[in-house]
C-alpha cells in the first residue's frame, strides 16, 4: 500500500494545521543544549534532532492536578468533584518509545478503578508519532523490551523522514485515519512501503548491541536478596530523576491542601526511589534504604508489572540512563540480570 | 590525568589493604557517554577501577551522608579541591567527623560538563590544588580564577526589572516537578525529614504547583544561605533545567556582602545564620 | 473536634462603642469547633469570670478565648480563672480587640470585621494550644562569688548574712581588689583602707564564707539552681593552716627585687611575700616564677627560717568542687596602659606619652599608691625617678577612653572623679606646687560630685585646662607637656616634674575566658553583659548569674557596692524557695528528626540547648541530638526558627499553632465572612448570649 | 496616594472587577511580645487612629520569626507582610533580634532575586514606648499596599492548583 508524503519542511505547518482543530499542541522544541516537549511551543521551533528529555507523560497525566474540592459546613464537609481538565489535544512527532507507553499504562488507570483523569485526556490526545529510524540515543533500548525504534504501538498516525526532505504518513488508528483531509493538504507524493521497511531493519541493527531481557523476569522472581542491588544502588542518591523522566513510571501522591474553611484536594508526581513513599505513620519504613528502594523500581517495572498487566513497564527510551546524574544505569541493571539468568546464575 | 589515577588507586589499594579505611569512594568509568560514575571500593583490588579524569563531575561528598558510607567506622573519599569545600561545611556543622574521613585529594585542572562545556565553578576555581587532605595525588595546579565568572552568570538577572525577574523565576520554576533532586544531589542538604516532607504543618506545599514550587525554591536556596559551596551538583542534577546556581550565587553574593563570609573555607569559622554581629547592616529595618 | 468558648467583653463601652460585640460573638460561636461564643459587659469582672467558669463546666471546654484587652493587661487574670474551673490554664488565649482593634479604629463595618478576623485566629491557636505545667527546679541555697574586690566582698558579706553559704573566689593571694589599694576616695577623702580592712577582715571570718584566695574557677557546668563549679586552689606553697602570718620568710628571702603588684612597681617585694599587710589572709605565698628554689633548685630560705614548718615546695594545684545555686560574677577591671606591651593586645596605645618608659610618668593607681600612707614613700609624693617632690604635676584625663582612633569609645566614668581628688591629695601634700589637668569634659553627675570637683578648683586651685595633650618628652629634669587650651584657643607647653594618666578603666585581661565557661555574654570590650540595660541591670540574660561591679563596666566605690548588694539580694531571692517555678514556654526537640547541626546551640542566648547522645541498651552510640534544659531556656524560640528541618519547637508558640493562625486569614475563595451573609444556613455549634 | 486605586487595581487584572472594587489591603504583621505588640498596645491606650487593615500574629521575640511564616502568609493571601520587634539592644531575650536581622537579610535578598515586590515586605523595630510610630508604620504601610493593589503576581500563583 502506498503511503503519502509531505515536505520535511510543511511539518511546522501541519502541526498548526492539526492544532487549528481546536487542539492544544504539543510538539518537541530545543532548550539550552537538550529537547523538551512543550505546549504552546512555536511549531517553527520544532526540533526532532534527538529524544526530548522529558516524556509526553505530563499531557496525559499532569503533575499536580486537582481531583475534588471541599468546604466544611458547620461541622460536615461539602465535597465537589472536579472536571478533568481535558483539553483535545495533538502530541506532534512525539517519540515511539512515548507512544508506546500509553498502551503499557492504559490497564492500570483501568484496573480495580477507572480513572476518568487519565482516559478522558487519552481520548482527547491524538498522537502524531515521528520514527526513529536508527536509536536517535546512546541510551536507547527500546528493542530490549520488544519495541523498535520506529514502533506504532499507542500511535494514532506514524511519520517516517525516509530522507532529509520527505516525510511518509501512515495513519496507524481510526483517530488517525479520519485525519487523512487535514494530511492531504500537504500531501506530495506518495512512498511504497518498502521504503518504510529501511526503518525497521536499521533500527533493529542500530539497537544489536543491546540485549533482549526476556529472562529477567524470572532472574528477579529468585533474587529478591541478591547482593547486586547494594553493589549497583550504593550510588543512587535518590533524586527520583529516573522515575520523573520516565514515560511509564506512573506514581502518584494524594494531597489535602486546606484554608480556614476548606481546600482540595491533589494528585501529584510521586516516586518510588523517595523514603517518603512508603514510610509508615508509625515512622517504621518498609524500604527503608537505598537499594531497597533501587530493587522495587527494577521489580515493578520487570516482574510485578508484567506480572499483573503482561506487560513491561518500560520502553526503553533511556532516560533513566542518559539523565540519572551519577549514572546509575537501570540498562546495565537489567543486562546483568539476563546475563546472569543466562548463564544459569 | 593517568597518573593521578595511578596514585589514587595506589593509595586506595594501601588504605584498604592496610585496613586504614573500610572503604574508598571515588569515580569509575561509566556505561553512558564519557560519564564517570561514584564507585564504592571495599577492597584492594576493588581499588583498580578507581580513576580521574575531567569527566569526574559528582561531588562524592554527599555520600558521606548517606548509608552505607554514614555508617563506616572510617572511610577514604576522593576529592577535588571544590568537593573539599562541601566536605568543610559537613565538618562544620558536625555532620562528618573528622577523624572518621581520609581524604585523599586530587589536583583538577577543571571538569567538564555532560555537553562539554566548563562549569562556571571550575572558570572560577582558585582550589584546583587542594589544601585540606591526607595524601594528594596529582601534580600542583595553579589556580588562575576568572574573578568575573561568578558575577557574569548574575548579570543577566541583575539587569532585569522586579517585574522581569518575576516572570523569568514563574517561567522557570513552573518547570519543577518536586523530584527534590537538587536537594537530594547537594552535599550540605543534611537534613534527614526536609522541611518539605514535614506535614504538621506543611509549611512548603509539595504540589508541583506554582506556589509550592515557589516556596519549595525559596526555601532551599535560604536554607543554603551561608552554606552553599557553589559545586552545582543541584543544577546539574536537576531534570527539568532549573538555573538553581543562579539562586545560590545571588545567596552567596549577598552573604559574603552582608557578612564577609565565604563558605567551604574555613572548619573553624561560626556559619553566618549561626551568630550576628552587632553592627550587622540595620539599613533596611524601619 | 474541638470545644472552645469565646468570650467576647464589651470593656463597658471601651470595646462595644465600635466594634459589634454582639455579632462578633455571634460569628464566633459558628467557627468550626467553638461549642459556645458569649459577650458580656464587663468579662474580668467577677460575674464574668464566672460566666467562663460556667461555660467550662457546662460545655466542658477543652480551650477558651477571651476577646477583650491585650493579653498584657489581662491573660494573667483569665488565665487563673480558666484553672479555678479546672482546665489547664494555658488553653487560654486573648484575642486583643480593645488596644489592637477597639480604641484604633473608627465604628465602622471593617472594625467589626477585624475582630471577628482577631477571635478566629485565637480560636484556631487554642484548637493547637496544649496543656503545660510550669517547671519546678531545686535551688541549692548556696553561692557563688567570683572576684574578692570590694563588689565580691559586698556581695558574699550580704549573701552570708541573709543565712546562706558562700563560696568566695579570689585568684590574687589576699581579697580587697583595687580598692585596697586605694588612698583616699572620693568625695569624702576618706581612707580607703579605712573603711574597707573592716569587711575584709569580715569576709575572712565568716562563718557563712568559703573563702579560697589564690584560687580560679576552672570550670562552670549545670544551670540555675543547679551549677557545679570547679575551682582550682593554685599551689601557695605555703600551709595556710600552719603559718602564722608571722613574716620571718620574707625578712629572709634573698629574692628581693621584685616589682610589687600591689605597689604597682613603685616598690619591689620579696618571691615569698604577703601582699601588702592587711591582706586576707595574712598568708603568704610563693611567687614559683621568682623564687630562687623555684628557678635555680637551691635555696629554701624560707622554709629554713619558717618557726611553723609551713613552706611546702611540694603543693601542686588542688582542684575543689562546689556545688551552688547562684553566681556573682565580680571580676571587676583593670587599667589600660600605655605599655608598648600591655595587657591588651587589640589596643596598641599611646607610645607618644611615653608611659613605662620614663618612670616619672604614671597613672592613677601608681598616683593612689604614691598618696597612700601605705604606700612606698608612705604617703609623701615623690616623683619615681629620683624621688624629688614634685613642683607640678599634669593629669591627663581620657587616656584611652573616648577616644575611638584607639579603639575605645566609652567614657571611664570614674576619672573625672578621681583625678580632681589627686589634685587635691597632691595640693594637700605640697602646697606651692600646681596641678593641672587637661580634660575633655567634666563628668561629674552624683551625689556630691559636682561640688568635689569645684572644691579642687577653687579652693586648692588645680589648673584644668580643656584639650588633649599631643605630646610629652623629656627635656633635662622636666617633662615637656604639649598641648592646647581649646577654650582659649592657645597651644600650652608646661613644664611638668610629673605626669599622671587617666587611663581607661578595662575589663581584666583575658576574662572573657571566664564569661565563656560561665556561658554569659559580654561586650566588644568584654565587659560582662546585663540581661537588660535598663530592667535587668544585674542579671546575666543566663538565670542564676549575676553582675557586681566593675566587670559590667566602669563603676566607682558607692555604685559596685549598691549594685553587689542587689546581686546578693537577686541571690537571696533565689535562695527564698526550696525550688523555682518557670514559664512552660521552652523549645523542645524532635529527637526523631534532628540531625545534630547545632545551630540551636549556636544561637540560643542561654546556652539552654546541650548536646546528648543517644545510645542503645549496650551504650553504644546511636545517634547525637539537642537537647533543651526547660530549667533554663527562656522561650524567645530563636532555636526553632534556626532549625532548617523543625525539629526545634516552642511550646505555646508552635509551629502548627503559627501556622493555623496564619490559615485562618483565607478562607475559600476570599470569603471570610460567610456568617454575614444571611442565605446561608447557622448550622453547627449554638451561639448564645448571655443577658 | 493613587486618586483612585481601585480603578488602578483593575488595569492591574486583578480578576473580576466585583473582586476589585470590594478589595482592602489585607497586611499580616508578626510582632514580638515585649517590644511592638506592647508598642501596639499604647497606640491604643493612647487612642492613636490607625486603618483596621493589619491582622497580628504574636511571636515572643523575632527571633520565632521563621521566613516559612513569611511564605504561608502571603499564601494565604496577605497583600503586605510587616515583622517587627525590639530594637538592637533592646531584645528581652537578648539577641533573638540580632539573629532575626541576618534572617532577613538573607531572605530579603532571596526574595529579590526572585522578583518579589518588595514594597511588600516591611521590617521594623518598634519599641514599647513607639505606639506613635506603630501607627506610622501600619498608616503608611496600608497606604502603599492600597496605591499598589492586590498582591496579584502572588495571588496568581494561589489561584493555579
Amino acid at each position: 500500500m502506498p503511503h503519502m508524503t509531505l515536505d520535511r519542511t510543511d511539518l511546522p505547518s501541519l502541526a498548526q494545521a492539526l492544532a487549528g482543530q481546536g487542539r492544544r499542541l504539543v510538539l518537541p522544541v530545543r532548550e539550552g543544549q537538550e529537547l523538551f516537549y512543550r505546549e504552546g511551543a512555536d511549531p517553527a521551533q520544532l526540533d526532532l534532532s534527538t529524544i526530548p528529555k522529558n516524556s509526553i507523560k505530563e499531557f496525559l497525566f499532569p503533575k499536580c492536578e486537582k481531583i475534588l474540592e471541599y468546604e466544611y459546613s458547620g461541622n460536615d464537609v461539602v465535597i465537589e468533584d472536579v472536571a478533568p481538565d481535558a483539553k483535545p489535544t495533538v502530541i506532534f512527532c512525539a517519540r515511539p518509545c512515548d507512544a508506546a507507553s500509553l498502551p503499557v499504562v492504559e490497564p492500570l488507570w483501568n484496573w480495580d478503578y477507572k480513572d476518568k483523569f487519565f482516559n478522558e485526556r487519552r481520548e482527547q490526545t491524538l498522537l502524531v508519532t515521528y520514527a526513529c529510524r536508527t536509536a536517535p540515543d546512546e541510551a536507547c533500548f527500546c528493542a530490549s523490551v520488544g519495541l523498535s525504534p520506529s514502533a506504532d504501538q499507542g500511535s494514532d498516525v506514524m511519520l517516517y523522514a525516509v530522507d532529509d526532505a520527505t516525510v511518509a504518513v501512515r495513519p496507524v488508528s481510526p483517530k488517525g485515519k479520519e485525519l487523512e483531509e487535514v494530511f492531504s493538504k500537504f500531501k506530495k507524493g506518495e512512498v511504497s512501503d518498502e521504503a518504510l521497511e529501511a526503518f525497521a531493519k536499521e533500527g533493529d541493527e542500530s539497537l544489536a548491541h543491546r540485549k533482549p531481557l526476556d529472562k529477567v523476569k524470572g532472574w528477579l522472581e529468585a533474587h529478591f536478596e541478591d547482593p547486586l542491588w547494594e553493589e549497583k544502588a550504593f550510588r543512587c542518591i535518590g533524586c527520583g530523576t529516573c522515575t520523573f523522566l520516565c514515560p511509564t513510571c506512573h506514581c502518584f501522591d494524594i494531597q489535602d491542601e486546606s484554608v480556614f474553611d476548606g481546600g482540595c484536594r491533589l494528585k501529584n508526581w510521586d516516586g518510588c526511589q523517595f523514603p517518603l513513599f512508603t514510610l509508615h505513620t508509625s515512622g517504621h519504613n518498609p524500604r527503608d534504604t537505598q537499594p531497597k528502594r533501587y530493587r522495587q523500581r527494577i521489580y515493578h517495572k520487570y516482574a510485578i508489572y508484567p506480572e499483573k498487566f503482561g506487560k513491561i513497564l518500560c520502553t526503553g527510551c533511556g532516560r533513566c540512563v542518559a539523565h540519572c546524574p551519577v549514572n546509575l544505569s537501570l540498562y546495565d541493571v537489567v543486562a546483568t540480570a539476563q546475563e546472569r539468568a543466562e548463564k544459569g546464575e | 590525568m593517568s597518573d593521578r589515577t595511578d596514585k589514587i588507586r595506589e593509595v586506595a589499594r594501601k588504605w584498604l589493604a592496610d585496613g586504614t579505611v573500610e572503604a574508598v569512594v571515588g569515580w569509575e568509568q561509566g556505561t553512558y557517554g564519557e560519564k564517570c560514575s561514584p564507585a564504592l571500593a571495599r577492597t584492594p583490588e576493588d581499588a583498580d577501577r578507581l580513576l580521574f579524569n575531567e569527566r569526574c563531575t559528582n561531588n562524592l561528598m554527599t555520600y558521606l551522608k548517606r548509608d552505607p558510607v554514614r555508617s563506616m567506622a572510617k572511610v577514604g573519599i576522593v576529592a577535588k579541591g571544590c568537593d573539599i569545600k562541601s566536605l568543610i561545611g559537613l565538618l562544620q556543622e558536625s555532620q562528618v567527623e573528622q577523624e572518621k574521613v581520609m581524604v585523599l585529594a586530587v589536583t583538577c585542572e577543571g571538569v567538564k560538563k555532560d555537553d562539554g562545556t566548563v562549569p562556571v565553578k571550575c572558570q572560577a576555581c582558585d582550589v584546583n590544588t587542594p589544601t585540606f587532605f591526607d595524601e594528594i595525588a596529582g601534580d600542583k595546579v595553579a589556580s588562575n580564577p576568572d574573578p568575573e565568572a561568578r558575577a557574569k552568570e548574575l548579570e543577566k538577572l541583575d539587569a532585569m526589572t522586579q517585574q522581569e525577574r518575576n516572570r523569568f523565576w514563574r517561567e522557570e520554576l513552573d518547570k519543577c516537578i518536586r523530584c527534590y533532586a537538587c536537594r537530594q544531589a547537594c552535599p550540605l542538604c543534611i537534613c534527614d525529614r526536609c522541611i518539605a516532607e514535614k506535614n504538621q504543618p506543611q509549611w512548603v506545599e509539595t504540589s508541583p504547583h506554582p506556589r509550592g514550587n515557589f516556596s519549595w525554591n525559596l526555601i532551599r536556596a535560604y536554607h543554603l544561605a551561608g552554606r552553599c559551596v557553589e559545586c552545582e551538583a543541584c543544577e546539574t542534577a536537576c531534570p527539568v533545567n532549573i538555573p538553581l546556581m543562579l539562586l545560590n550565587r545571588s545567596m552567596a553574593r549577598t552573604v559574603k556582602d552582608a557578612f564577609d563570609y565565604e563558605a567551604g573555607r574555613d572548619p573553624e569559622v561560626q556559619p553566618p545564620l549561626r551568630t550576628f554581629n552587632l553592627d550587622d547592616d540595620n539599613s533596611f529595618i524601619l | 473536634m474541638s470545644k472552645i468558648g469565646v468570650f467576647v467583653c464589651h470593656c463597658g463601652e471601651n470595646i462595644s462603642r465600635t466594634v459589634d460585640c454582639a455579632r462578633v460573638a455571634k460569628a464566633s460561636g459558628q467557627i468550626r469547633g467553638v461549642a459556645v461564643a458569649k459577650d458580656y459587659k464587663y468579662m474580668c469582672s467577677d460575674p464574668g469570670q464566672a460566666l467562663i467558669k460556667n461555660a467550662i463546666k457546662e460545655h466542658n471546654l477543652d480551650g477558651v478565648v477571651v476577646s477583650a484587652c491585650s493579653p498584657h493587661m489581662h491573660e494573667k487574670t483569665f488565665r487563673k480563672a480558666v484553672a479555678e474551673a479546672g482546665l489547664n490554664p494555658f488553653l487560654c488565649e486573648m484575642a486583643n480587640i480593645r488596644e489592637h482593634c477597639s480604641w484604633v479604629h473608627e465604628k465602622e463595618e471593617p472594625t467589626t470585621r477585624k475582630a471577628i478576623e482577631l477571635v478566629r485566629l485565637m480560636v484556631e491557636k487554642v484548637k493547637r494550644n496544649m496543656s503545660l505545667e510550669p517547671i519546678r527546679v531545686n535551688v541549692t541555697k548556696r553561692a557563688l562569688v567570683i572576684g574578692g574586690g570590694v563588689a565580691g566582698i559586698q556581695a558574699a558579706l550580704d549573701i552570708a548574712d541573709g543565712g546562706h553559704e558562700v563560696i568566695l573566689v579570689e585568684k590574687d593571694p589576699s581579697v580587697g581588689g583595687h580598692m585596697a589599694q586605694l588612698s583616699e576616695t572620693f568625695p569624702t577623702l576618706d581612707c580607703s583602707q579605712c573603711i574597707l580592712t573592716p569587711k575584709m577582715v569580715d569576709v575572712g571570718s565568716h562563718p557563712n564564707i568559703k573563702l579560697y584566695t589564690y584560687s580560679e574557677v576552672e570550670k562552670i557546668e549545670g544551670f540555675v539552681g543547679n551549677f557545679k563549679a570547679t575551682i582550682r586552689k593554685k599551689a601557695r606553697s605555703v600551709d595556710i593552716d600552719k603559718c602564722t602570718g608571722c613574716g620571718e620568710c620574707q625578712l629572709k628571702c634573698p629574692s628581693k627585687k621584685i616589682p610589687s603588684e600591689f605597689d604597682r612597681g613603685l616598690k619591689n617585694r620579696t618571691a615569698i611575700y604577703i601582699p601588702f599587710p592587711q591582706a586576707v589572709p595574712a598568708r603568704p605565698v610563693i611567687d614559683r616564677e621568682h623564687c630562687i628554689y623555684f628557678t635555680k633548685g637551691k635555696c629554701k630560705a624560707c622554709q629554713k627560717v619558717c618557726p611553723a614548718d609551713a613552706v611546702d615546695f611540694e603543693q601542686v594545684d588542688e582542684f575543689v568542687e562546689e556545688e551552688v545555686g547562684g553566681i556573682v560574677v565580680a571580676t571587676g577591671f583593670d587599667l589600660y596602659t600605655t605599655e608598648k606591651q600591655g595587657p591588651y593586645p587589640d589596643y596598641s596605645g599611646y607610645g607618644e606619652y611615653g608611659y613605662g618608659e620614663d618612670p616619672d610618668i604614671i597613672d592613677g593607681l601608681q598616683f593612689e599608691r604614691l598618696a597612700s600612707a601605705s604606700g612606698p614613700t608612705g604617703g609623701a609624693i615623690q616623683r619615681p625617678s629620683d624621688g624629688k617632690e614634685p613642683k607640678s604635676v599634669v593629669f591627663l584625663k581620657c587616656i584611652g577612653s573616648r577616644h575611638p582612633s584607639k579603639g575605645i569609645e566609652f567614657c571611664s566614668k570614674i576619672c573625672c572623679m578621681y583625678t580632681a581628688k589627686h589634685t587635691m591629695l597632691y595640693k594637700h601634700k605640697v602646697h606651692h606646687g600646681t596641678a593641672y589637668v587637661f580634660y575633655m569634659d567634666i563628668r561629674a553627675p552624683g551625689k556630691s560630685y559636682d561640688e568635689f570637683v569645684r572644691r579642687a578648683i577653687e579652693e586648692d586651685g588645680a589648673v584644668y585646662l580643656r584639650g588633649r595633650v599631643s605630646r610629652i618628652y623629656r627635656s633635662g629634669d622636666h617633662l615637656i607637656v604639649k598641648g592646647a587650651d581649646t577654650l582659649s584657643g592657645a597651644a600650652v607647653e608646661i613644664e611638668a616634674d610629673m605626669v599622671v594618666l587617666a587611663t581607661a578603666v578595662m575589663p581584666q585581661p583575658g576574662i572573657e575566658g571566664l564569661f565563656q565557661k560561665l556561658g554569659i555574654s559580654y561586650d566588644q570590650y568584654k565587659f560582662a553583659s546585663e540581661a537588660h540595660p535598663k530592667l535587668r541591670p544585674v542579671e546575666c540574660a543566663t538565670a542564676g548569674i549575676f553582675l557586681a561591679g566593675a566587670c559590667q563596666g566602669p563603676k566607682d566605690i558607692p555604685e559596685s557596692v549598691a549594685q553587689a548588694s542587689g546581686a546578693a539580694s537577686k541571690a537571696l531571692i533565689l535562695f527564698s524557695r526550696d525550688e523555682m517555678l518557670r514559664e512552660p514556654v521552652v523549645a523542645k526537640v524532635n529527637e526523631n528528626t534532628c540531625v545534630a547541626c547545632w545551630y540551636c546551640v549556636e544561637v540560643c542566648p542561654f546556652k539552654a540547648i546541650t548536646k546528648k547522645d543517644i545510645t542503645d541498651r549496650k551504650g553504644n552510640l546511636i545517634k547525637r541530638v539537642a537537647e533543651v534544659n526547660p530549667s533554663v531556656c527562656t522561650g524567645c524560640g530563636t532555636c526553632a526558627a534556626t532549625c532548617f528541618s523543625n525539629s526545634v519547637d516552642l511550646e505555646g508558640f508552635t509551629d502548627e499553632q503559627i501556622y493555623s493562625e496564619i490559615n485562618s486569614l483565607m478562607a475559600v475563595g476570599q470569603d471570610l465572612f460567610p456568617e454575614l451573609e444571611p442565605e446561608k444556613e447557622e448550622g453547627g455549634p449554638s451561639d448564645e448570649k448571655a443577658a | 496616594m493613587s486618586e483612585s486605586p481601585q480603578s488602578e487595581t483593575q488595569t492591574d487584572g486583578a480578576g473580576q472587577p466585583e473582586a476589585a472594587t470590594s478589595w482592602e489591603p489585607r497586611i499580616v504583621a508578626f510582632i514580638c511580645n515585649w517590644c511592638t505588640y506592647t508598642g501596639a498596645d499604647l497606640a491604643g491606650t493612647s487612642r492613636m487612629k490607625y486603618p483596621p487593615n493589619v491582622r497580628v500574629i504574636k511571636i515572643p521575640c523575632t527571633g520565632r520569626f521563621d521566613p516559612l511564616f513569611m511564605i504561608k502568609a502571603f499564601e494565604r493571601g496577605a497583600d503586605g507582610v510587616l515583622v517587627s520587634g525590639c530594637h538592637p539592644g533592646d531584645c528581652h531575650y537578648t539577641a533573638g533580634n540580632y539573629n532575626a536581622r541576618r534572617k532577613y537579610t538573607v531572605f530579603k535578598s532571596l526574595l529579590e532575586t526572585l522578583g518579589m515586590d518588595m514594597d511588600r515586605v516591611w521590617f521594623s523595630w518598634i519599641s514599647a514606648s513607639e505606639g506613635g510610630k506603630w501607627v506610622d508604620t501600619i498608616q503608611k504601610f496600608t497606604e502603599v499596599i492600597r496605591e499598589k493593589g492586590p498582591f496579584v503576581e502572588y495571588r496568581e500563583m494561589i489561584d493555579v492548583g
